[in-house]
């Protein structure tokens, strides 16, 4: 194929797609919308994990209490180790005074009971952050395993319960991006489909007097394309003015709530690559293959 | 040029177009199908065109085995065909000066020469003032013009025309079968199916008679309707 | 019946394809109008069927006045009317029997009647065999004639035909043009645009020419060409 | 209009559906793909709901301290009184002893300091478990205001926390439905916007030859309710399978985990309500509406 034929098959797909309004308008409608649709739900799941994680990691603390036995050198190096722990992000000691005023403070106003004792048969024990909250359970056992460690507790019973939430909507993200992702594919490429058909006769003629399928296949793709790009590049701007401005009004407080999104910068790639891979691959493919039938003749 | 050899085709809803036709049409011939509505004219043309395929028989074209060759070289048979269809087929989205110049587009020609060629065709059938025009904006007549100077354009060396004055006024018409007339005297081979019997009668071509799907004369400089029963059958 | 009235049309695109017509077409007339291709005759038709609309001046078909009437009575008028297009415009997802059967259903006909109808028809324009097919499946000359069945199913006061004829051998045209020469014998307003000239010539009927958009002859009795210049303006 | 017409045109309607196969097919597949997209999500958020609602009733305890001066009578009262609460759906008490074991479990092996000491000294409490998120923070308001109620406590730190996810999912699942909704909407409109553009010559043609818009119009709008009603029935059992396949799966515990699936049938009025709502009514209003614009010739 010859360079002047490339330029021609470029230029006469712009064309058809401009003179086609009508048909055009209402593919990029539907490819718009489904890329949204998409791209909504891949914005929410990462900002659903975000806010699980961080909600999790706010309660993830277990608490490592010491032998009441060891002394400070022997706390310390537990500490060394507790902090060698790849899964740890935080390491809190309380101290026998603490642990004591902790203790007061479960008794409530009985805590007077508890004056004058000593703090020493209080154990020290470490508050820890874990930073993901699928190894809680292996760190807690490891920690256990620790020379020095008496024991290890959850600071709150819900912690398995909660690490299955987060578990679950990470399958079921991952699971609905894919379905989501096959719809959007399915809806474009029928939706192709359908604009193709709509010029089945055209497809005709042109074979008829004498065009290569490669030759009527080509403005068709282009067509696709540009469809698919201008579907991804509204769905685009829609999701990032929608996006910014929910994320604004959240951080100015308006809904009283310190709920806080993923900044769009830090995900920004993701939705643009999606959209304009499915959007301009699907448009292209499906319509290079829509038209094979109706070339035919 | 064109060669059937015991050509029969069974459309596939029953209908027997055409069945045991033989037929050779030479280079540089200029020739007439000539029959009533249904007799199987414009089923001839599309098996030439590999539009429809034989149910039995062979039919060769320029060189061309149609019955048998491959998919992928069709779109080159056909380009070395000008082609007038009966129901015209232009491209209804592309203006009169484009749905000419896309003839020249897929022979890959270049844009200087498509420049240069498609307004003179245009001239040619008259329709200068129309190159900007829509199909769905020109009269029958004038549509069945754009078709011709499609079908001319890449000076084919078979120009293949069903009924193309189907929708011409008398004086249109004779304009376009002298065009014709030129450009056989230049060499090429022309096939055309027409009802006009004042036209078949004032060329005295050959005349290709069907009927029911039979060829039922063959005759050099024949008129439209048969007065000479010795001509009958010859090839 | 149909009455021209000072009408001009000029095209979106700046085609003027009538200017200053005037016209007057009485109940149970048999009128040709004849001219060169782009002339303007299928424009005046698509006036009468409001197909497009009137630049100046006034249509009046059948007591309606088409240049003001309301969008909802356009069914009303267009069902007055039997039409032979000159592209046919049957539905291509119909069969020929439910092409000519649609034109009786949308007139809410009885279906026992559709059921006697439309056979009876399609034998009398020689389609009988060809009632299960759809349009793609026949030839031009069978599709036009289809078209002509529809125009004629519900025995329309008035029968308007772009070229009936102009996909039709010589003799199914003449059995064409009898039928409607029947039909008008028992009061049938025709109109018929055409460029066959020995079907004007033969039938000497009124004869309306048209060139360049204006009316250059009306003339009773009249011929393809002009031998009487006597005869140049009638109204 | 007359009644053979009416079956003439409802016939029409079936038969175009029918002979206009690969289109028909195509539309069925993007109104399946859009509507299956709204489904999915309307059991997800059904049952992301169910599920942290789950979560939280667990955790939505609060404990209610009687004044440890209370008798026996005045804190049989206070239940009574706690357990007219129309938010409050199980009360327990914790008696004097079991008070003291929770000390003494809370000084672990140091509870031994406690032994000899009366339990007189702790207060009884209530467990109250809440019925709905929502309402926990007005109900502690309530019960501080009781009369013999010393004071009110969360049993976890992390309610309103969890009681924000809460209300934010419904916030974003209420918003997502009707994103979706509209999507739908869009997206099946425009297809039958489609494949009525690839018919507009024979939509032409039948007002030329004096056929009235309703006419014509009818069958069409018959056209797009079989498509939206093969699309919906498609969609259900699609949606049907998977739901109950993922829930039997679940239920027989392979994934290993106690994750319990609303049972189908109990929403399943919704999901085909809502699926035979949109595909009929979208697919023909739609298509009414699309032929719009080629009817006026
Ligand atoms: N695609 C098709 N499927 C079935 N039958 C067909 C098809 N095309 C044509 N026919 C039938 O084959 C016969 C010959 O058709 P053809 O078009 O060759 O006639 P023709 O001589 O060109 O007639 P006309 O002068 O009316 O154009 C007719 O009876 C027609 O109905
Ligand atoms: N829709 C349209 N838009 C613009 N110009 C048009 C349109 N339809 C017809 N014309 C122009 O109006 C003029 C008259 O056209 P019309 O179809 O009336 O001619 P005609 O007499 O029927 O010719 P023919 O015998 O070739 O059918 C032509 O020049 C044609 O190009
Ligand atoms: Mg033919
Ligand atoms: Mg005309």
């Amino acid at each position: 194929m010859k360079i002047r034929t490339t330029k021609y098959i470029i230029k006469d797909g712009i064309i058809n797609a401009y003179r086609n309004k009508l048909m055009s308008l209402a593919s990029i409608i539907i490819v718009t919308a489904s890329l949204l649709v998409f791209g909504i739900f891949l914005l929410i799941s990462v900002n659903i994990k975000y806010k699980i994680d961080d909600v999790m990691q706010k309660q993830l603390q277990i608490e490592v209490y010491c032998d009441s036995k060891l002394d400070e050198t022997q706390v310390d190096s537990l500490e060394v180790q507790i902090q060698k722990n790849q899964y740890v992000s935080d390491v809190r000691k309380v101290t026998k005074e603490e642990a004591l005023e902790r203790c007061k403070k479960l008794l409530e106003e009985n805590g007077k009971i508890l004056e004058g004792y000593d703090q020493s048969f209080l154990p020290e024990s470490f508050i820890i952050k874990i930073k993901d909250p699928e190894h809680i359970k292996s760190v807690v056992e490891d920690f256990k395993k620790l020379q020095g460690v008496d024991d290890v507790g959850f600071l709150e019973d819900n912690v398995v319960e909660l690490s299955s939430i987060s578990y679950w909507t990470r399958i079921i993200s991952i699971l609905i991006l894919i379905i989501l992702l096959s719809v959007s594919i399915f809806i474009i490429s029928n939706t192709i489909k359908l604009t193709v058909f709509a010029r089945r006769r055209e497809i005709n003629i042109m074979k008829y007097i004498g065009a290569t399928d490669l030759f009527i296949r080509l403005p068709f793709i282009v067509e696709g394309i540009i469809i698919g790009f201008i579907g991804a590049v509204i769905s685009f701007v829609i999701t990032y003015y929608f996006y910014t401005t929910i994320e604004g009004q959240v951080s100015k407080g308006i809904v009283g709530e310190n709920f806080n999104f993923i900044d769009i910068n830090s995900i920004v790639l993701y939705v643009i690559g999606s959209y304009f891979i499915i959007g301009t691959m699907v448009g292209g493919i499906g319509s290079g293959i829509s038209i094979r039938k109706y070339l035919h003749v | 040029m064109v060669k059937f050899e015991n050509v029969t085709k069974l459309y596939e809803n029953g209908t027997l177009a055409l069945s045991g036709v033989n037929l050779k049409i030479n280079k540089g011939d200029f020739a007439f199908f000539i029959g009533p509505s249904g007799s199987g004219k414009s089923t001839l043309i599309k098996l030439i065109l590999r539009e429809e395929e034989t149910t039995e028989g062979d039919v060769i074209v320029n060189g061309f085995n149609v019955s048998t060759m491959r998919r992928k070289d069709i779109p080159h048979l056909r380009r070395s065909i000008g082609v007038v269809f009966q129901d015209f087929r232009l491209l209804p989205g592309k203006t009169v000066y484009e749905n000419v110049a896309f003839a020249m587009q897929i022979v890959e020609a270049m844009p200087k020469e498509i420049r240069r060629r498609v307004p003179m065709i245009l001239g040619l059938v008259g329709l200068s003032k129309k190159a900007s025009a829509y199909p769905n904006q020109l009269s029958g007549g004038e549509q069945q013009r754009v078709a011709l100077a499609r079908a001319l354009v890449n000076n084919p060396a078979l120009l293949v025309a069903d009924e193309p004055t189907g929708n011409l006024d008398p004086e249109t018409s004779w304009g376009i079968i002298k065009l014709l007339n030129d450009i056989n005297q230049m060499g090429t081979t022309i096939i055309v199916a027409t009802h006009e019997k004042s036209i078949v009668d004032a060329m005295k071509k050959r005349v290709i008679a069907l009927s029911k799907g039979e060829i039922i004369r063959d005759q050099e400089k024949g008129l439209y309707e048969n007065e000479d029963k010795n001509h009958e059958i010859h090839n």
